[in-house]
């Protein structure tokens, strides 16, 4: 049952101030939040922000407290640290647990989206590759990052300490902006020419094992995008607006009703653009599960590919 | 090409990706191993684990860098030798002031500064030594400044006055005792020498050991050896020479070999 | 071990020469020396006070030498001294 | 060491010590190429700027700049060696702030005491000074106008700052900050040997074998000597060193014995010693026999504080109240003799510093109460400590005063001379030195040591006390008077005869308006005087017109109407005496900078601004009474000094310093050796004002005890000053002791020449009985004072003592060793030592803030509880270095009734949680 046949329409950016704001919505609260979270570390270190008498939020990404009370980490960094057979203290394995059930809840790459500094540069990378048109370099396969998640602890365990901390570009970006040390611009000058100049998407969508990591822990995502295969024009504006190569796929989201992939980050840029709102995020018990169709799909051609312009 | 050309496609793929991770691999722990032995002596807070343990503990999230009420600890910068982001002080620019409460390793989530140390005075930091040749009070001058400012003085620094034998003067030496200093570079930061005379250095840089065969009886804590009341264990008795092979004691062959001088 | 610090007076002008001379002789150091006055400090080591005696008159034999006097005596016996 | 390199380094010392005695500049040929870093840098003699110790040091330098400086080996006080503060002599003249520029308050254009200070010209600054002057002089004459000067002027400068007020402006008016440091030393010198200085020398710290300190944290406060006092103690197994002080010091760590007393406690050891020595006869008769006689002066001669208590804050009035009347204590009543809560009237407080002498029963009388049981129970000052371990520490300093064998010196500074009887302790410490006839002789003596560089050489031998005239003279003294007329070629009945306000007399005129004009020099008295809200206050908001000359931005230069920008030591010349009377020289080494001039040419250009007829006209002196004088006025002398030949309109420049005498006395001069002279170059003139000043001020000296080589002789290259009296040019070590001192001769033994209160009535222990002055020639008087207790003691209020003093990384108040990075982060503020159990009652610890009150102020302070001071319980100790910590906000000002100095030691506080 292809989706019925209705004229074709495409995103068109709206042209008051207001409609352009609100077509940024998704866009602008990332941002927000990201800033946020740097905000809040940025004032207990340096200008000893407190609630109720304790530090608002009191270290950076890779570990912190929260009012002095709520223990968080990162469980990446704190998974490594255990493969360098390191006993750690209860708080990080609590914080650990903490952040991993909320991430569990809201979808793994959330953090990819929501937090992680450095996808502010990685989106500024794109959308120069877009200005300037550039051609990748290379290609390599997404699933380079899950070995790299896979290198990381195992050197952990032969090098004896966490592998991807010594060396992660996120945490020598955050640390400079929380408290000013180490080689965050040259991690971030890195990255952003890697993604601009080199391959499409390439630190997070190709190597960052972190992001492999919360991948594999957003399969149980709760938060979806939600996909209404009957509005579907199959416009294709989604698929040019999603970072992640291989996360929509008309086919399956039609089938599971929502884009079912790890790999998804929630940015919600597809929902932002999709003309006909058949995209929209939602609680994954939310999301009627469509009636099977009576017969596999005809095969109306592979998707197109986010074509690249 | 079938089957086998898709399956030797798949395998040559195969190969070639774990070629890439291994090789990646081993840049990698070589950058890891490179950063992890090249440091040289870093002044870690209070109560950190030996430097191996607290690379591997320590996640670098700076709580310790807010807690510290004085602000003398900072994540270390690029360049510095020191592995990236750790915590870490510069003595001559802003010592641990010693607090009693510890607060920085309370504020340590991994457990890489020790937060069940109770007392500050136990922290072994580094260790402070004194550069004779240009200590103002080796040279005779009164100063013993670091004697007065350290928080330990009289157990971690002592003055022992000696004659000065150029004159009819007493030089007021100061030595550093090992067992009381916490390494907390407050007299590193005091020396009013242009370049800092005492210096807070890792100790096993510099620390001799005297064998344990010997002690030292006048000192002290030389474990006084009073006669144990009951004998010792008998020493087992040296096995007795392997039966059937007559003649082979000990220094047989040395006697029996070659012609006397 | 005795040491005896002794005031040499050269003339200015034969300096050089008299500290290569003095140099020569046994357990005898030049240690100051001002070149204006050709006044010398040597430091004589010798194993007794005869010694040091029979060591001072050959500083005086020296050639050069105006005055030789003995201004200051160190000695401690070797194993005692604190 | 290996043994190769102990004899290298035994060989070196050795040569050095040769090089040393025959004065050979120990230049090591092997140096030669070493001196090529110091290429183009010129050496030269000087003295430390700090305390009294007087080490000698070389100074280089090189581009116009000090480059370094180096103790000087040759000088036999140091031996090359210094202090941390030494080690810093160099950097204290490149202070960032350093005042380069004169600074008034002004307030569109004129000047303005409530406005901004703002630079101006020497011109402007000295216009004002005039302006401001005459009108205090015409308001309130010579009595209206004050200078406080200092123990750190050089010669020249106290003489010319006390010839310029006593010849010049007749007033009396000149107090040095050494009023706060030696007027109790001075007072006991006078009244004991009747001449001032001490009899002793450091060399006998080598020859001593019971060294013990009253009072002195010699550790801090005189750290050399105290380095040659270890090494006697390491070198001679036999020498014993005790300190007796009220809190544990770094003195305290070398000591044997430590005697831990309660504030004023030590009249009780000390009569307790002497009734001891008495007890086991223990004396040597022969010497006091011969030498000595007894004497004892009044008690009730109150505590020097404000009769009235108009300006007391309310807090203060009960303790001001005992300035009139005292309710004795019970140890007090015992000590005295008398009955405990007894109210004594205080009657003789103008008449504190009679004495007259009494027979041996009657001092042996006046000793009876000091048993050892009653000087432990009055004197124990650590309350943790056990009765019986404190009375053994007593027996145990007794024996080692009984032991005929041993060389006995005691030393002192601050402990004794800061106290309310600190002209009693004095005596006391020479009452038992004459009783054992251990004084003045090789490596015996009671040593009065010195707190700053020339307390000695300026403030006491100049004669820079409101009371002094030049070599221990006095102004009340009409002989005195008539010598220094006729020294000074002034007209007879110039010289005003009463004493002038000393320093607390000063600041307390200018709180009640009596003085409307000082003019503070090498000072630092708004931060170093007690009770400091009340002349802070009195600065800002009375009539008057202060003056602070100085080389950095002090709390004096911020409460002033004007700052007069000063040259440092090494930027002019000038000498210093030490407290073992070596007067040491030093010629200029760097101009100063900026407008930077010289305290001695501010004074001689201030000085042309008054005629003759300005000043020598009839002044009136409220309160003169004299029989050679009109009632209450100062006689018109024009006439007297027309007759002289001097014209009522020359300058007192020309009349009292450019004198054809001085200006015979040509520059350059070859002793300069090509130094320059900031006081000739800023005058224009071509006299040497330095050394022709020093001449005429050692005319008073010469042929009366107190003779100082010629000036060049200071300069010679091997001389490292001189101990005075110098008669044809060798120095003297012991005075009063026939050999050693040229004014005893042969035969004689000892002569106490001194001639000051050498005829005194005789009495008893309680008073006057025949009021006729009977001369004692050549006799030194053994004192008998009793305990008296402080006037301020804990309470259930102020329940703490607080004891103020120095450290050793600071000088006084820290106006050039703050200048320095490194002391500053040796030393960076003040903190408040305390005994942990104190602080834990109070819920206080280490590193805490606390305030700390008193009945006249209070400051915030950090506690520490394990610093370089262990407090007994009950009390507590700080620095006053430290202008943010204004310590003296909270300190008492009593004063010794004698000799007018204040008592820093001991007052009462609160300590709580800030």
């Amino acid at each position: 049952m292809s989706a019925p046949a209705r004229p074709v329409r495409h995103f068109e950016m709206p042209g008051t101030f207001a409609g352009r704001l609100h077509a940024r919505r998704y866009l602008l609260a990332r941002r927000l939040v990201q800033a946020l979270v740097l905000v809040a570390f940025f004032g207990t270190a340096h200008w000893g922000w407190k609630v109720a008498g304790q530090p608002l939020l009191a270290g950076n990404l890779s570990a912190a407290k929260f009012a002095g009370a709520v223990p968080l980490a990162d469980p990446f960094a704190v998974l490594q640290v255990l493969f360098t057979r390191h006993a750690l203290a209860g708080e990080a394995l609590l914080g650990a647990a903490i952040v991993l059930a909320v991430y569990f809840l809201l979808g793994g790459r959330v953090f990819c989206a929501w937090v992680c500094p450095m996808n502010a540069v990685t989106d500024a990378a794109r959308w120069v590759r877009l200005r300037l048109a550039v051609r990748d370099v290379f290609a390599i396969p997404p699933g380079v990052r899950y070995a790299v998640l896979g290198l990381a602890l195992v050197l952990s365990a032969v090098a004896g300490v966490a592998a991807f901390e010594w060396v992660s570009p996120i945490a020598m970006l955050h640390r400079e902006i929380v408290y000013g040390a180490g080689l965050g611009l040259t991690s971030l000058a890195g990255v952003f020419l890697f993604d601009a100049f080199v391959l499409r998407h390439g630190w997070c969508g190709h190597l960052c094992p972190l992001g492999a990591f919360w991948a594999v822990v957003g399969r149980g995502a709760q938060v979806r995008v939600a996909f209404d295969d009957a509005s579907c024009t199959r416009c294709g504006d989604c698929l040019k607006a999603c970072p992640e190569p291989r996360v929509l796929h008309f086919n399956e989201a039609a089938r599971a009703g929502m884009v079912a992939s790890g790999e998804c980050t929630n940015c919600a840029a597809c929902v932002a653009v999709c003309p006909e709102s058949s995209l929209r995020l939602a609680l994954r018990a939310a999301i009627p599960t469509p009636p099977t169709p009576t017969s596999a799909p005809a095969a109306t051609g592979t998707p197109t590919e986010g074509t690249t312009p | 090409m079938g089957q086998g050309g898709e399956r030797r496609k798949f395998l040559a793929h195969a190969v070639q990706g774990v070629a890439a991770a291994a090789c990646g691999g081993v840049a990698w722990n070589a950058l890891l191993v490179q950063q992890v032995h090249a440091v040289p002596f870093a002044l870690r807070p209070p109560g950190a684990l030996a430097e191996r343990d607290f690379a591997a503990a320590c996640v670098k999230c700076g709580a310790c860098v807010v807690a510290c009420p004085y602000g003398t600890l900072r994540l270390a910068p690029a360049a510095t030798g020191i592995p990236l982001g750790t915590p870490h002080f510069v003595a001559r620019e802003e010592p641990c002031r010693l607090c009693p409460d510890i607060p920085c390793a309370k504020a340590c989530p991994t457990g890489a500064l020790d937060r069940e140390m109770k007392d500050i005075n136990a922290s072994r930091m580094g260790l402070a030594v004194i550069d004779a040749e240009n200590c103002l009070s080796w040279n005779g001058l009164r100063c013993e400044v670091c004697y007065r400012v350290c928080p330990l003085s009289g157990k971690a620094i002592t003055i022992d006055p000696h004659p000065r034998k150029l004159s009819k003067h007493a030089v007021f030496v100061p030595v550093v005792h090992s067992e009381a200093c916490t390494g907390c570079g407050l007299c590193e930061r005091a020396c009013p020498t242009a370049v800092a005379s005492v210096r807070i250095v890792q100790p096993s840089l510099v620390q001799g050991h005297v064998g344990e065969h010997f002690r030292m009886s006048w000192k002290p804590e030389a474990a006084p050896v009073e006669a144990s009341p009951e004998p010792p264990p008998s020493a087992p008795k040296p096995a007795p020479a392997p039966p059937g092979k007559p003649g082979n004691a000990p220094g047989l062959d040395y006697f029996n070999s070659g012609s006397p001088p | 071990m005795n040491l005896s610090g002794i005031l040499v007076v050269v003339p200015p002008a034969r300096l050089d020469a008299a500290i290569t001379d003095l140099s020569t002789l046994p357990g005898v150091e030049v240690h100051h020396v001002d070149p204006a006055t050709g006044r010398l400090i040597v430091v004589q080591e010798a194993d007794g006070v005869e010694a040091e005696m029979a060591g001072l008159v050959a500083i005086k034999a020296r050639p050069h030498v105006r005055l030789a006097e003995m201004v200051y005596h160190y000695f401690a016996p070797e194993g005692e001294e604190s | 060491m290996t043994s190769l390199t102990r004899r290298a380094f035994l060989k070196s010392s050795v040569a050095a010590s040769a090089a040393a005695t025959v004065g050979l500049p120990v230049s090591k040929a092997v140096l030669a190429q070493a001196k090529t870093a110091e290429a183009g840098w010129a050496w030269d003699k000087a003295v430390c700027r700090f305390c009294g110790t007087g080490c000698g040091i070389q100074v280089a330098t090189a581009g116009g700049k000090i480059v370094a400086t180096k103790g000087d080996p040759a000088a036999p006080v140091n031996r090359g060696l210094n202090c941390i503060k030494g080690y810093f002599n160099g950097k204290i003249l490149y202070g960032a702030d350093r005042l380069t520029q004169p600074l008034m308050r002004m307030k569109d254009g004129k000047f303005d005491k409530k406005g901004p200070f703002v630079p101006v010209s020497w011109q402007a600054a000295f216009d004002e000074m005039e302006r401001q002057f005459r009108k205090a002089y015409a308001e309130k004459g010579p009595a209206g106008v004050a200078i406080i000067g200092s123990g750190q002027y050089t010669i020249q400068e106290g003489y010319v700052a006390a010839k310029l007020m006593k010849a010049g402006f007749r007033s009396n008016n000149i107090d040095p900050n050494a009023r706060h440091c030696m007027a109790s030393a001075v007072a006991a010198f006078l009244q004991v040997f009747g001449i001032d200085e001490p009899a002793n020398v450091y060399d006998d710290i080598e020859l001593a074998d019971s060294v013990v300190l009253w009072g002195a944290n010699m550790a801090e406060a005189h750290p050399i000597l105290w380095s040659r006092i270890t090494d006697r103690r390491l070198a001679a197994k036999s020498t014993k060193v005790v300190n007796i002080t009220t809190y544990r010091n770094m003195s305290s760590d070398l000591a044997d014995l430590e005697i831990v007393i309660a504030p004023s406690g030590d009249l009780a050891v000390q009569n307790y010693l002497a009734r001891e020595l008495l007890a086991r006869n223990a004396v040597n008769w022969d010497f006091v026999k011969k030498h000595c006689i007894f004497a004892t002066g009044p008690t009730d001669i109150g505590y020097g504080m404000r009769p009235t208590s108009k300006f007391a804050y309310d807090a203060e009035k009960d303790i001001q109240a005992k300035e009139l009347e005292n309710t004795l204590d019970e140890a007090e009543a015992i000590g005295q003799r008398r009955k405990a809560g007894e109210k004594v009237a205080q009657k003789s407080r103008a008449s504190a510093g009679a004495h007259w002498q009494i027979t041996l029963e009657e001092f042996k009388r006046g000793l009876e109460p000091y048993t050892l049981d009653y000087a432990a129970k009055v004197a124990k000052g650590d309350p943790d400590e056990p009765m019986e371990a404190f009375k053994a520490k007593l027996v145990a300093l007794a024996d080692l005063y009984a032991d005929m064998k041993r060389n006995t010196m005691s030393f002192w500074t601050m402990g004794f001379n800061q106290h309310q009887r600190g002209v009693w302790v004095n005596e006391q410490n020479y009452m038992i030195h004459l009783l054992l006839g251990k004084h003045g002789t090789p490596g015996n003596g009671a040593f009065s040591l010195t707190g700053q560089p020339s307390a000695c050489g300026t403030a006491r031998e100049v004669g820079t006390f409101a009371h002094r005239l030049p070599a221990d003279m006095v102004v009340n003294n009409p002989k005195h008077r008539e010598i220094t007329e006729k020294g000074w070629k002034l007209p007879p009945k110039t010289l005003n005869p009463k004493p002038g306000s000393d320093i607390m007399g000063i600041l307390r005129d200018l709180e009640d308006g009596g003085v409307k004009f000082l003019w503070v020099q090498v000072t630092n008295p708004f931060q170093s005087s007690p009770n400091a809200n009340h002349w802070l206050k009195a600065a800002r908001e009375m009539d008057n017109f202060i003056v602070v000359a100085d080389c950095y931005p002090t709390l004096s230069g911020k409460v002033a109407d004007l700052v007069l920008p000063a040259a440092m030591i090494y930027e002019k010349w000038g000498a210093y005496g030490n407290a073992e009377r070596r007067t040491q020289m030093w010629r200029q080494q760097v101009e100063a900078p900026g407008e930077a001039k010289t305290d001695v040419w501010m004074m001689l250009e201030f000085a042309k601004r008054f005629r003759l007829a300005d000043v020598w006209g009839e002044k009136p002196l409220p309160g003169l009474k004299d029989p050679a004088f009109p009632e209450g006025r100062l006689p018109d002398v024009l006439a007297a000094a027309k007759a002289m030949g001097y014209s009522p309109e020359q300058n007192l420049y020309e009349v009292l310093f450019a004198t054809p005498e001085n200006r015979k006395v040509a520059w350059p001069d070859p002793v300069a050796k090509g130094h320059g002279n900031a006081t000739v170059k800023a005058l224009g003139e071509s006299w040497f004002v330095e050394k022709a000043l020093f001449e005429e001020y050692a005319q008073f000296g010469r042929g009366h005890h107190h003779d100082l080589a010629p000036f060049d002789l200071y300069f010679r290259d091997d001389v490292r000053g001189l101990r005075w009296p110098v008669v044809d040019g060798k120095e003297t070590k012991y005075r009063f002791v026939e050999g050693q001192d040229p004014y005893v001769k042969a035969g004689e033994g000892f002569n106490f020449y001194g001639g000051a209160f050498k005829a005194i009535p005789t009495g008893t222990l309680d008073g006057v009985t025949d009021p006729k002055p009977v001369p004692l020639p050549g006799k030194a008087k053994i004192f008998f004072r009793p305990y008296a207790a402080p006037v301020e003691q804990p309470d259930k209020d102020y329940d703490l003592w607080l004891c103020t003093g120095r450290i050793l990384e600071h000088w006084h108040t820290g106006s050039m060793t703050r200048r320095v990075p490194e002391l500053n982060r040796a030393a960076p503020s003040a903190v408040l030592y305390m005994h942990p159990k104190d602080a834990e009652k109070r819920g206080l610890k280490r590193n805490d803030t606390a305030w700390i009150e008193s009945r006249r102020g209070k400051i915030r302070m950090v506690v520490d509880t394990k610093g370089r001071n262990q407090m007994p319980r009950g009390s507590v100790f700080a620095a006053f270095f430290d202008e943010s910590l204004l310590v003296n906000k909270l300190v008492l000002d009593a004063v010794d009734p004698i000799s007018r100095e204040t008592d820093f030691k001991k007052c009462a506080v609160r300590v709580t949680k800030a």
